[in-house]
């Protein structure tokens, strides 16, 4: 194919769009407004016929950039797949004839948003440039796994059995982390009847066999640095020695740590060595190698054993944990049998509050445990008193009575928390304006535990928090979406988690590591744009380094250099266009989509001058959610006003404010805004995107106040993909609102 | 049809001048009418009944039904064992199937029944009449045999407790048996599906000790049967139909109601549906007259 | 006739739902081919059903808005819906699948325009709303549902009806001539994502769902909360349309019982929890809600959605298993009988309306697999070795909620793409 | 049996549980119990009941023997079977009810002046003697239960009641004078005297 661009539009003239509007005259639009070089119609054009006749074009006419102008963007997305030339597709269906009724007071206006969506796509096709992979990319296909415990393991064998290179980084001296010094684990196979061995020693065994496994022990990461497909890692060893190594991607599966007791007096944690945590009694039993288990203060044989359930766990007051970690339970359970199984007479009570057995296995467990005569009590336990027998009081739920109980031993189930390293939004990175200068180095989060990756980020040293330190993704539908592309955590610092889940979330894991480095390879971007070869690019010339674009940046995809300019690192960019719409000198841009391309739409409506008394309203909408919904009403027929001209924009993150000012400027009467819901439950599939643009809305006031006009003209909404009656209720509120305030003094 | 033999267990409320003799008087008749030989187990005893417990151990009353059970295997080799009475039913059903899960309890009974020179096989089904008419005689042909259908009669189909758990009727609902309903229909009777009292407790044996508190659900079975508008109770069991019928009087004392609801067995409703008189129903055998019942029987 | 490419590189999905599509996505995202076999006439599965997400309200029409795209621009991934994996035949690395067809009568022409929806007039019971709405003989599945294809259902075929609907079809999408049919590929591994179905509610005879119009199901609730569902989002009761303000769940409704399912289903605690959120977000303090619990089992990390359901004086918890649902004759009202255990106090509660958690069960019957495969006690399959290239993923593997049912798919999508690497290793 | 009465419990520990399911008809289940109380909402005369089966199950679990074995509740079970059809865990409560009260009886633990405790011993011992229930002298012997005054009290109380029953023929005075028998009484006497001496030996045993 030649470099020469050759324009092609498509109107299909199905689904009623012939009937309902003038195709000549859209026609005659995309050719001479429109500049398209040649423009058909056909009466179904996602038709085999149909899409053979643009085939056909681009193969033998040579079409390199196509405007269809049919339904949304949406629709027929794989009959107009037509991934080697550049395409706009103007939304004739459900964005006009759908949104408006069918009859003749309406056929002009209704015409008039079909002209408009023939101009906005052609203007927008004139702009755009097939994406194609920057070339800064490599492929490198060696996972690296931080942690070498059950998850790390899991995640090493399960990325080798796919014929990936690993290295393992632990920082003990052995494999096997705190699984190592369990007796047995919770069953993992039906019948879910009997503890289980570990299978540590097995997995050990499995890695050191396993050729493509590299294990580095008593070793930490001192620096990551690079991307996807590139990231270089300073791997240290306790003796000092530090060896560099590439990897394509990065699995974390630092695991977790318990919960200290010792902050709860009421425990007696403290005061007695016969008060132990569920993950000392392992030990305990361990040590024991199968014979009695016996108390820590005299060695006496245990003949009495209470487990106080939920120590600290669950819990709103100051200190505790807010979450639970799900397992105790079992633990619990699993640990009763422990002495069950040695010394059926000795007795096992174990005080509850709501016992977690979830799921088949769990519950299977818990009858098991019945069965083997553990006595369960709901009970709230108020005080373990120390002595020769513990006394353990508490309020018996059921009984509804203070009551206690004696023990040789006493088990707390204290909760996991999260081995996560320190969370880089610990303090909200913000850009001084006024102390720019003094800003040079990037302002590092308060820091109260070591770094585990030590990124070498702009935007902190190790992955992100969501809650609690769990670096568990945000997004219910997509678990590993990190807001550090290519890094993925797995195990307990995601969530707490027992070993048979760890091991799926290692292997889930493996999965998504081993995806990122092979599309990093190629030049693809991550979820949700996966696939998306368009990447930014900006104009050194122009930038003034505000750094507001590596800041910005939902990913910390952004570094900078010694100057301030940004570094983009394209393997770790999620191509959201956030950046973009951060810089304000506009010199960043994607070769399918960038301040130029939307500008162009903008400025191609055809905007009437102040008599025609016909208002336009800009609509700027997320093409995740915002998009969709506009859609579903038109499907269901809701109507929407046709002053309205919709651009779907990848993010609200994305969004320039020249957008803004120029179509301001330019005679639009109201602009509304339409992103995903921020703030802590954000479903913004860009994390901060939708969050960034009502940030930077609030300031719009100032541009609207120095042209002199109504703040009300400019809205920014959050809208749910369910939306289907509001959003275009906002639409048409901003209608009202023109109506009410008068029409732009902005027109010519 | 062929003529149906089965070991029968009357139970020791069915005989002559005790509480449901009237039952066994209109089972016979709707036994006949169905060609359904009864084959009274030799020399049965009583079953220890659900009160039992109290003074008789859980071997001594397991006992007792094997004896029952190793009697009509011996006497009436290869018949199932019917019952009409849940209680009896109930008990024999479950000590063949606690002797045949423990094997223990298995072998004690058998040793204690060795001193009568009895064995146990424990091979012997134990079903209850309803069954019978349900699984193997089947609404269609009792359909067939109807000469005078019971028009016009709204009837509550009050199942009770022992007759529907723990074993049930033709693996119905605990909750919402409908059998009786549609044997209600098949009788050309109305039946009432949503006669909510259907499996209320009647208070069993405890209608003797605690009158008061069995009363009470008394009250409200019936009390549900009238809001409904039913003309008569049916039931298959003979302790629910007395306590249901006889207390009526002490029940409209006590709660100040003017109860007089007759209280009839499914197999008096057969007996006059299939065009037999009165006596061989045994409407005779009433406290609160049928009078809708010896209407029909008496056309 | 429906033509497969599939090879002993191909990664067979059986299932469409959330983990399906995931194990699908993620595995033809990383350069595998893909064929998904959905039963149903969309992917997406039980959760296009649901309103909201616990624990963070979201909507999950928008996860699957993403996840229908990757899938309309994956070249690598085939998807077959109405279809239905009959037999699988030979060995990990190298199985023979045969899938049966079924007609949706119309063809890919169809653009989504919904004439033939307008030209039909019979309606059926919507079995996207759980039959508490209608829709056409001529239909799309729900507003989202990928493929963006109308189904003409079967019971309209040789009437009026069918023919009205050809007749309004511009684009000859409608091919009354359509008939089943099976296809039969290869695949080097499998993943299962059958997932699950809920409870059958009139088994749970104590609680009348078949006797009682004022008891619900939570699946049916999330379709009674939905603004864009059969009511508009307003609770009502079934008896009489009323607003139903004093709503009781029930937990445990098939679930933790021997007589219906032995295993605990998870998800019922926090979806009951996020419930409540739907009765206070339709009615404020006006709505009140009472959860029957045995042990409340919110799922670890969203322990803290739990307590702030408790702070909520518009919610309130009883721990006790309901005994029986009685009806009040007067109003239609439920009444709720048990004991409430902590402390013995008896109840007989009224409510408007009662909402049982229905438990979780595995779609496909133990006995019904088409493949030899390793299965325990509750209908889920065991992640056993012998199971060769076939992997469960998601619901089929236990009772998960859908973040840990994609958490676990993608697993499963990874061992799937081992069994083909290996092959490709060996075959080049 | 002493030695049982006075056997030590501890609280919480497995003690008592042991001695029930040793001893208690189907006592092995009192442990599988899982606290959701369906059988204590199920009951029929629920209101009876001082302690719920679900309660007397976690007695039982927390070593209270004195208060279960000497509580009226299980003396309440009318044998609906309402808690077995329902209990999501399986457990026969009917009969483990049964069970304890037969159990408490036993050791001579169960309350005074139980009138089902008292019923059930009068029932017993009069299918015992004639191997089938006399339900007329079954009736008088409740009546006069508590005493010759008392007993005259509820025959006239009832008066009506067996007037009735004998015009439907339904009850025969006759039956007082010998009444329906089985023909080898001695036989089922010798049969259940066996079966009690094994029981007695097993529970012996057990202490």
């Amino acid at each position: 194919m030649s470099d020469e661009k050759k324009f092609a539009g498509y109107i299909c003239t199905g689904c009623g769009i012939g009937e309902r509007l003038d195709s000549s005259q859209l026609e005659m639009i995309a050719t001479r407004e429109g500049k398209m070089q040649s423009c058909k119609q056909h009466a179904m054009l996602c038709s085999s016929e149909g899409v053979q006749m643009i085939r056909d074009d681009i193969g033998s006419e040579g079409a390199s950039h196509i405007m269809i102008a049919a339904c949304s963007r949406r629709a027929k997305v794989e009959a107009f797949n037509f991934p080697e030339v550049a395409m706009t597709r103007a939304n004739l269906r459900e964005g006009v004839i759908w949104v408006r009724p069918d009859a003749p007071e309406h056929q002009e206006t209704t015409q008039e948003m079909a002209d408009d969506y023939i101009r906005m796509a052609c203007a927008e096709l004139r702009s755009l440039k097939l994406p194609h992979a920057s070339g800064e990319q490599s492929l490198n296909k060696t996972i690296l796994v931080v942690g070498g415990g059950i998850t790390g393991m899991t995640a090493a064998l399960e990325s080798a059995a796919a014929g990936y290179p690993v290295h393992i980084v632990e920082k003990q001296g052995a494999l096997g982390g705190q699984a190592a010094d369990y007796a047995k684990a919770i069953p993992t196979r039906s019948p879910y009847k009997e503890p289980r061995d570990t299978g540590v020693a097995e997995m050990i065994a499995a890695i050191e066999a396993n050729g493509l496994i590299t294990v580095h022990l008593n070793s930490t990461v001192a620096k990551t640095a690079g991307a996807p497909g590139r990231f270089n890692v300073d791997i240290a060893t306790e003796s000092g020695a530090v060896s560099n190594e590439t990897f394509g991607a990065i699995i974390q599966a630092t695991g977790f740590k318990l919960y200290d007791p010792s902050n709860l007096p009421q425990y007696g944690y403290s005061s007695s060595p016969d008060i132990v945590t569920n993950a000392e009694l392992e030990k305990l039993v361990k040590a024991a190698d199968g014979g009695p288990i016996k108390r820590p203060s005299d060695g006496k044989e245990v003949k009495a054993v209470a487990f106080v359930q939920n120590v600290g766990q669950s819990s709103s007051e100051e200190g505790q944990l807010p979450y639970h970690s799900g397992i105790g339970d079992l633990i619990a359970i699993k640990q009763a049998m422990y002495f069950k199984d040695r010394n059926n007479d000795c007795d096992t009570t174990i005080l509850f509050n709501n016992l977690r057995t979830p799921g088949a296995a769990g519950e299977d467990f818990y009858r098991a445990g019945q069965e083997k005569m553990i006595t369960f009590s709901k009970g709230q336990v108020s005080e373990v008193v120390p002595g020769d027998s513990l006394e353990v009081k508490f309020q018996d739920l059921i009984l509804d009575e203070e009551t206690s109980m004696q023990a040789d031993l006493v088990v707390l189930d204290v909760g996991m928390m999260p081995n996560s390293g320190p969370d880089p939004y610990a303090v909200p990175i913000v850009i001084d304006e006024k102390a720019e200068a003094a800003s040079e180095t990037p302002r590092a989060p308060t820091v109260t535990v070591d770094s585990i990756l030590n990124l070498d980020y702009r935007q902190g040293s190790d992955l992100p928090h969501l809650k609690n330190g769990f670096t568990d993704s945000h997004f219910i539908c997509f678990p590993y979406e990190t807001r550090r592309t290519g890094i993925y955590a797995a195990g307990p610092l995601r969530r707490p988690m027992d070993m048979r889940q760890a091991q799926d979330d290692a292997a889930g894991a493996a999965m998504k590591a081993i995806q990122a480095a092979e599309n990093a390879g190629k030049g693809m971007a991550a979820h949700p744009r996966a696939g998306d070869l368009s990447f930014p690019s900006f104009r050194m010339d122009g930038c003034t380094q505000c750094k507001r674009c590596t800041v910005e940046c939902p990913f910390g995809a952004i570094n900078e250099d010694e100057k301030g300019y940004p570094m983009f690192n394209e393997s770790r960019c999620r191509r959201c266009g956030t950046c973009m719409g951060a810089c304000p000198v506009r010199v960043i841009s994607f070769e399918n989509y960038s301040v130029e391309s939307v500008n162009q739409q903008i400025k191609n409506v055809e905007v009437p001058e102040e008599f025609d008394e016909k208002p336009r309203i800009l609509v700027l909408a997320c093409e995740n959610d915002a998009y969709p919904a506009l859609d579903q009403a038109g499907m269901n027929g809701v109507e929407i006003n046709p002053w309205a001209r919709v651009i779907p924009v990848r993010c609200l993150g994305s969004v320039s404010l020249s957008w803004i000012t120029d179509s301001l400027n330019s005679g639009y009467d109201g602009i509304v805004l339409m992103g995903c819901a921020k703030g802590d439950d954000y479903q913004c599939h860009f994390v901060r995107g939708s969050a960034m643009a009502h940030e930077r809305m609030d300031k719009v006031g100032d541009t609207l106040s120095s042209l002199n006009l109504e703040p009300e003209r400019v809205v920014v909404y959050e809208v749910a993909i369910t939306d289907i009656e509001r959003a275009p209720k906002l639409i048409n509120d901003m209608a009202e609102t023109v109506e009410k305030i008068g029409l732009s003094p902005f027109k010519f | 049809m062929a003529k149906k033999e089965v070991s029968y267990y009357p139970g020791c409320s069915s005989q002559t001048g005790a509480s449901s003799s009237n039952m066994m008087r209109a089972t016979q008749t709707m036994c006949d009418e169905l060609d359904i030989q009864l084959n009274e187990i030799p020399d049965w005893n009583c079953c220890g009944a659900s009160i039992g417990y109290g003074s008789g151990g859980e071997l001594p009353r397991l006992t007792l039904s094997a004896r029952n059970i190793a009697l009509s295997e011996q006497h009436n080799p290869g018949q199932e064992i019917v019952a009409t009475c849940a209680a009896c039913w109930l008990s024999t059903r479950e000590a063949k199937e606690r002797l045949h899960e423990d094997a223990n309890m298995f072998r004690d009974a058998n040793t204690a029944l060795n001193e009568i020179n009895l064995k146990l096989n424990n091979q012997t089904p134990v079903r209850h009449m309803v069954e019978v008419l349900v699984e193997d005689i089947g609404f269609e042909a009792i359909k067939a045999k109807i000469k005078k259908p019971l028009q016009g009669l709204k009837i509550a189909s009050y199942v009770g407790c022992q007759t529907n758990r723990p074993f049930g009727i033709a693996e119905e609902s605990f909750e919402n048996p409908v059998y009786l309903d549609h044997l209600i229909e098949s009788v050309g009777a109305d039946s009432i599906p949503t006669y909510e009292k259907k499996v209320q407790c009647c208070g069993g044996a405890l209608a003797f000790s605690e009158p008061e508190k069995s009363q009470e659900m008394i009250h409200g079975i019936i009390e549900a049967a009238y809001d409904h508008g039913a003309d008569l109770i049916a039931t298959p069991c003979p302790l629910c139909q007395a306590n249901v019928e006889i207390y009526q009087d002490q029940i409209n004392a006590r709660f100040g109601s003017k109860f007089n609801m007759p209280v009839v067995y499914y197999s008096q409703l057969m007996s006059v549906a299939f065009g037999r008189n009165s006596k061989d129903s045994a409407l005779d055998g009433q406290i609160i007259r049928a009078k809708s019942l010896e209407d029909i029987a008496g056309k | 006739m429906t033509e497969v490419i599939a090879t002993n590189q191909t990664i067979l999905v059986v299932g469409g739902g959330i983990s399906g599509l995931t194990a699908a996505l993620e595995a033809a995202e990383t350069g595998k081919q893909v064929v998904l076999v959905e039963k149903r006439p969309y992917v997406g599965g039980r959760v296009t059903q649901l309103y909201k997400y616990f624990p963070k309200l979201c909507f999950p029409a928008c996860g699957l808005e993403i996840n229908q795209r990757r899938a309309k621009m994956n070249p690598n991934l085939t998807i077959l819906t109405m279809a239905e994996v009959t037999d699988i035949q030979g060995d990990v690395g190298n199985y023979t699948a045969s899938v049966k067809i079924s007609p949706r009568y119309v063809n890919d022409n169809c653009t989504g325009c919904g004439d033939c929806a307008r030209a039909v007039s019979a309606e059926f019971d919507d079995e996207f709303n759980y039959g508490l709405g209608k829709r056409k003989g001529a239909y799309l599945p729900h507003r989202m549902a990928h493929p963006q294809r109308y189904v003409i259902d079967p019971a309209i075929l040789g009437t009026e009806e069918a023919a009205k609907a050809k007749a309004a079809c511009k684009v000859n999408a409608v091919d009354l001539e359509m008939q089943e049919e099976t296809v039969s590929f290869k695949a080097g591994a499998v993943v299962w994502a059958t997932g699950w179905q809920p409870y059958d509610a009139n088994k749970i005879q104590p609680y009348g769902y078949d006797r009682f119009q004022n008891v619900v199901t939570n699946v049916e609730f999330e379709r009674m909360a939905d603004p864009n569902g059969p009511t508009g989002g307003k609770i009502l009761r079934p008896s009489d349309g009323e607003v139903a303000k004093n709503i009781a769940f029930i937990q445990c409704a098939g679930s933790r019982d021997k007589n219906h399912l032995l295993h605990c289903s998870r998800i019922c605690c926090m979806a009951t929890l996020k419930q409540t959120h739907y009765v206070q977000e339709a009615l404020g303090d006006e709505g009140k809600s009472t959860i029957y619990y045995i042990d409340i089992r919110a799922i670890d990390r969203f322990e803290d959605f739990y307590q702030a359901v408790r702070e909520n004086p518009n919610v309130s918890f009883i721990k006790s298993k309901v005994a029986s649902i009685t009806q009040n004759r007067e109003n239609s009202n439920p009444v709720l009988n048990g004991v409430d255990t902590e402390g013995y106090h008896r109840y007989a509660n009224e409510h408007d309306l009662v909402v049982l958690a229905v438990g979780m069960q595995p779609s496909v019957d133990k006995a019904s697999f088409p493949v030899d495969i390793v299965i325990n006690e509750e209908g889920f399959i065991e992640p056993a070795t012998e199971n060769g290239g076939i992997f469960a993923a998601g619901c089929s593997s236990d009772a998960l909620d859908v973040n840990r049912a994609v958490q676990q798919a993608t697993g499963a999508a990874l061992r799937a793409i081992q069994v083909v690497n290996r092959v490709a290793g060996t075959e080049g | 049996m002493s030695d049982l009465n006075s056997a030590m419990t501890e609280r919480y520990h497995n003690s008592f549980l042991r001695e029930v399911e040793a001893n208690v008809e189907e006592g092995e289940w009192v442990k599988m119990c899982m606290q959701c109380g369906v059988c204590a909402g199920s009951c029929p005369l629920g209101n009876a009941w001082e302690h719920t089966p679900q309660k007397l199950f976690m007695m039982i679990r927390a070593g209270k023997r004195e208060a279960v074995l000497s509580s009226d509740s299980m003396w309440m079970c009318t044998s609906c079977y309402n808690c077995i059809a329902r209990c999501p865990r399986g457990l026969p409560i009917t009969h483990i009810m049964h069970g304890l009260a037969h159990y408490a009886k036993r050791l001579g633990l169960a309350p005074k002046n139980q009138p089902t405790a008292q019923f059930s011993q009068i029932f017993w011992d009069n299918l015992m003697k004639k191997g089938r229930v006399n339900e007329l002298k079954l009736g008088l012997s409740v009546y006069f239960k508590d005493g010759f005054g008392q007993g005259i009290k509820n025959a006239l109380a009832n008066k009506q009641l067996g007037q009735n029953m004998m015009k439907a023929k339904r009850m025969n005075a006759m039956e007082f004078f010998g009444g329906h028998s089985i023909k080898d009484t001695s036989g089922l006497q010798k049969m259940i005297k066996k079966a009690q001496e094994i029981e007695d030996a097993k529970i012996q045993g057990n202490s």
